[in-house]
């Protein structure tokens, strides 16, 4: 997946975050190397979108450092992000672009080009045949998710941080996504994921951490 | 060496500067209590009449020393904000925002008393020169940041945003301390100079430097006094706290 | 470096020319309160031509001014800006990249639509072009100055006023200067020095603005 | 390391563009920002000719005339170069007197008479005891000190 020999490794240590006046998790540490899904559960507000968001490094920590490759993401920042894809509760589209343009102008802006052809096709493999061409504003909550998520097949990014990625998404498109991810794992890629449906991210190298447990 | 370092950021915690905050305000307020009474009485009955402007002019032992304190109080707010900004330390961003009311007021008196200066030296309450409009703007940061601050729910992205602002606006403060000698202004060039002799006489120069050393004091003490209520209303939910017995209920 | 700022000033003018009606807004507010002052000041041929460069360029500060709080404030709501602070590219370019686009499309119509309201003031022709010089240095600096505004009020519920609290000190320079220009020119001064100086501002604030914006929008995704 | 290099540019390139606006604002003060013009400039015909305007300058010594039943004060304004003549009417700051300095606000009139509409005082940044300021009138050390005296 990425140059050089070492397998890509993302570190969290004793990392702190606060909202507001609430303390959502403190000295919460682990690590994700290549090749595994990390899968994030928890009741509402137990922190996870912070989390995932802190792991894309939109969000300044309280206390506790966030390492990638051995490496502070603060220090490294584009660095880091060349290497990463965050996909949050917003799709990150624009509704006056088409399908096309949007994916398009996100590959350009993450660093790659992307031919227009590579475009439709990716467009027509997550499901959006025919819709292409149209401004996003028009498509249904599950089409515009659907382009947000074709960034997925578009990118080359190792580190995948996605904020229930599964939303607004029907039956086949769901199932065409757990593919999509397991392929990334399987080819050394990391995917952290949350999701509270019961959605069945089941793979030989899941792991799940479920945030805001109170019973300790 | 090294046990000096962790004192310091041992004060950098709000819990231990609690306490601190309390002797440092109580000191500087008795302190500035007594340089102002003085001050305030040698301004009006030990220095001397001016050869020209006569009685009028001892309006300046409350403008001068609150212009400059408006200036100075703003740096220092932007210094704590570029260390919150660096350092992620809660306790200067406490620290900028209990200072900002006082500066703004400095401000305000520094214009008002300007103006009541003004009206019989120069002819005119206010003139649209770059001296006085550049403080003007100082005191619209000044009440810009504490409106950004009020209006961001979040401490913590208050806190960043608004010292972002604060370093915005310290362009402000060369262009104040030099529109007198880069523009022919209304407003007089600065008396006392650092590369210069200082064309004022001796008694007055002592009254203002005591009238200034006065409200170095008094900007302490209140903006300790006001740190520490802050910190209580920024740590309520911290042990410490409540421990105190003032949080809750 | 410049090709990802060349596609974001793509992006955002594509998207304004599929919603011209705000373009238009803008543009309009600026020719409605400039032609609101002979109205309310009388038709007094010396006294409008007197005004005229503090009324034109209070106007095009007021009107960049309000299109303003439009530069991040869709890209926050639908996740683009998030998206835009995690790509590979400097934050401060792509904020270049979308001030600029801003400016081409909030910006540029004031300045040429600025003569023709002059000439309801009987500017003379050179005086018409020290405004409009004024303007094409100065309303850039105010977009790149706003933006710091903008990006600092990103998504608060009082954003609009406090955008105006906070940018419009900032702004008191280059309104001296930029009419200080027009003025000088119609006393038979010359405006070089004022446009100079207005061009210095610009320059000084391409360099430092973008690097606060982008510090600021870093704050307003947190 | 290539990140490094593109931000390493950035920051020449900045600092190339501070410098430039640096020379911009040097260029700029070398013009006519000024908040008043002298009489060397009124002579030099740099002031408009036909716009309001602000000259400044000390007032002459011995030159200050009252119309007698009218406000009306005639006056000349010197920079110790050049001298314009100024006429007023209305009420004068209490620091106007002949040799302080001055800023008139108004316009050239005919027979180069500048007619004020509003005259300020422009105060210098000496404060000392009436008996300080005649001991230095009388060792004639008083023009060294007084900053007004230069050409403003």
């Amino acid at each position: 997946m990425t140059p050089g020999s070492t397998s890509p490794s993302l570190q969290i240590d004793r990392l702190c975050c606060v909202r507001g006046d609430r303390t959502l998790f403190h000295d919460l540490s682990f690590a994700v190397s290549g090749g595994e899904l990390l899968h994030l559960k928890g009741h509402n507000g137990s922190g996870k979108t912070t989390l995932l968001r802190a792991l894309a490094g939109l969000l300044l920590p309280e206390s506790g450092e966030i390492r990638w490759q051995g490496e502070n993401i603060r220090a490294l920042r584009e660095e880091y992000a060349r290497h990463l894809l965050y996909l949050g509760h917003h799709n990150g589209i624009k509704g006056d672009l088409t399908a096309v343009e949007n994916l398009r102008i996100a590959a350009i802006l993450d660093g790659y080009a992307l031919d227009e052809e590579t475009a439709w096709r990716i467009l027509a493999e997550i499901g959006l045949r025919g819709h292409e061409d149209l401004p996003t504003k028009h498509l249904s909550q599950g089409q515009k998710r659907r382009v947000a998520l074709a960034r997925l097949l578009a990118n080359r990014a190792t580190v995948w941080v996605l904020d229930e990625p599964f939303t607004a998404l029907d039956v086949a498109a769901v199932q065409l996504l757990q593919d999509v991810i397991h392929r990334h794992v399987a080819d050394g890629g990391i995917a952290i994921v949350t999701t509270h449906q019961e959605v069945a991210m089941i793979g030989a190298n899941t792991r799940t951490i479920e945030l805001g447990r109170r019973d300790a | 060496m090294s046990s000096r370092l962790i004192n310091w950021f041992k004060f950098s915690s709000p819990a231990t500067f609690y306490p601190l905050a309390r002797k440092i305000s109580v000191a500087s307020a008795v302190i500035a209590v007594v340089l102002i009474a003085v001050g305030l009485y040698m301004s009006f009955f030990v220095a001397p009449t001016d050869y020209k402007q006569g009685e009028g002019y001892r309006i300046i032992f409350v403008h001068v020393p609150a212009s400059w304190m408006s200036m100075f109080i703003y740096l220092v707010m932007a210094a704590w904000a570029a260390m919150g900004l660096v350092f992620n330390t809660r306790l200067s961003a406490m620290m900028a925002q209990a200072l900002a009311p006082t500066g703004a007021m400095f401000a305000f008196i520094s214009l008002w008393t300007g103006s009541f200066w003004g009206k019989p030296m120069w002819g005119t309450w206010w003139v649209w020169d770059a001296r006085i409009t550049s403080e003007l703007i100082l005191l619209f940061l000044y009440l810009g940041y504490m409106a950004l601050r009020a209006a961001i729910d979040d401490p913590r992205r208050g806190d960043r945003a608004s010292a972002i602002l604060l370093l915005v606006g310290v362009v402000n403060i060369p262009i104040i301390y030099y529109s007198v000698q880069w523009w022919n202004t209304l407003h007089q060039g600065s008396t006392i100079k650092m590369n210069a002799e200082t064309t004022m006489d001796e008694t007055m120069l002592i009254t203002m430097l005591i009238m200034t050393l006065g409200f170095w004091a008094y900007s302490i003490a209140v903006a300790m006094a006001r740190v520490r209520t802050v910190i209580l209303e920024r740590e309520r939910t911290a042990s410490w706290v409540r421990e105190l017995g003032l949080a809750g209920s | 470096m410049l090709e990802p700022l060349y596609w974001i000033i793509r992006r955002d003018l594509t998207i304004a020319m599929r919603r011209r009606a705000d373009v238009f807004t803008t543009l309009i507010f600026f020719v409605i309160v400039v032609s609101l002052f002979p109205l309310g000041i009388g038709p007094e041929p010396e006294t409008l031509r007197q005004i005229a460069p503090g009324i034109v360029w209070v106007g095009a500060l007021l009107a960049s001014m309000l299109a303003l709080e439009q530069i991040f404030s869709a890209d926050h709501r639908d996740g683009t800006l998030e998206q835009m602070l995690l790509t590979p590219q400097p934050v401060s370019v792509l904020v270049v990249g979308k001030i600029l686009a801003h400016w081409l499309v909030s910006g540029v119509p004031l300045v040429i639509m600025a003569p023709v309201l002059g000439l309801q003031y009987n500017l003379s022709a050179d005086v018409l072009l020290v405004l409009m010089a004024s303007l094409l240095l100065g309303t850039p600096a105010l977009s790149l100055i706003g933006a710091i505004g903008a990006a600092l009020t990103l998504g608060l519920r009082s954003g609009g006023v406090l955008l105006a609290l906070l940018v419009l000190p900032l702004y008191i320079p280059v309104l001296i200067f930029g009419a200080g220009a027009v003025e000088a020119t119609a006393s038979g001064l010359g405006g070089q020095a004022h446009l100079s100086m207005l061009a210095a501002i610009l320059v000084a604030s391409l360099v430092l603005a973008p690097l606060a914006t982008a510090a600021a929008l870093r704050v307003a995704e947190d | 390391m290539k990140a490094r290099h593109k931000r390493l540019g950035i920051i020449v390139v900045g600092l190339a563009a501070l410098g430039l606006a640096a020379f911009l604002v040097l260029n700029a003060l070398e013009g006519n920002l000024s908040y008043f013009f002298s009489p060397t400039e009124v002579a030099e015909g740099k002031a408009p000719a036909d716009h309001i305007f602000r000259l400044g300058g000390l007032v002459e010594q011995g030159s200050v005339t009252r119309d007698a039943g009218s406000l009306t004060v005639k006056f000349v304004v010197t920079d110790m170069a050049q001298s314009v003549n100024v006429a007023y009417s209305g009420i004068l700051p209490d620091l106007f007197a002949e040799g302080q300095g001055v800023i008139a606000q108004g316009r050239m009139g005919p027979d180069n008479v500048f007619i004020a509409e509003e005259v300020l005082a422009k105060h210098d940044e000496t404060y000392m005891p009436p008996e300080v300021a005649d001991a230095l009138e009388k060792s004639g050390k008083m023009g060294e000190r007084h900053p007004g005296s230069k050409p403003l």
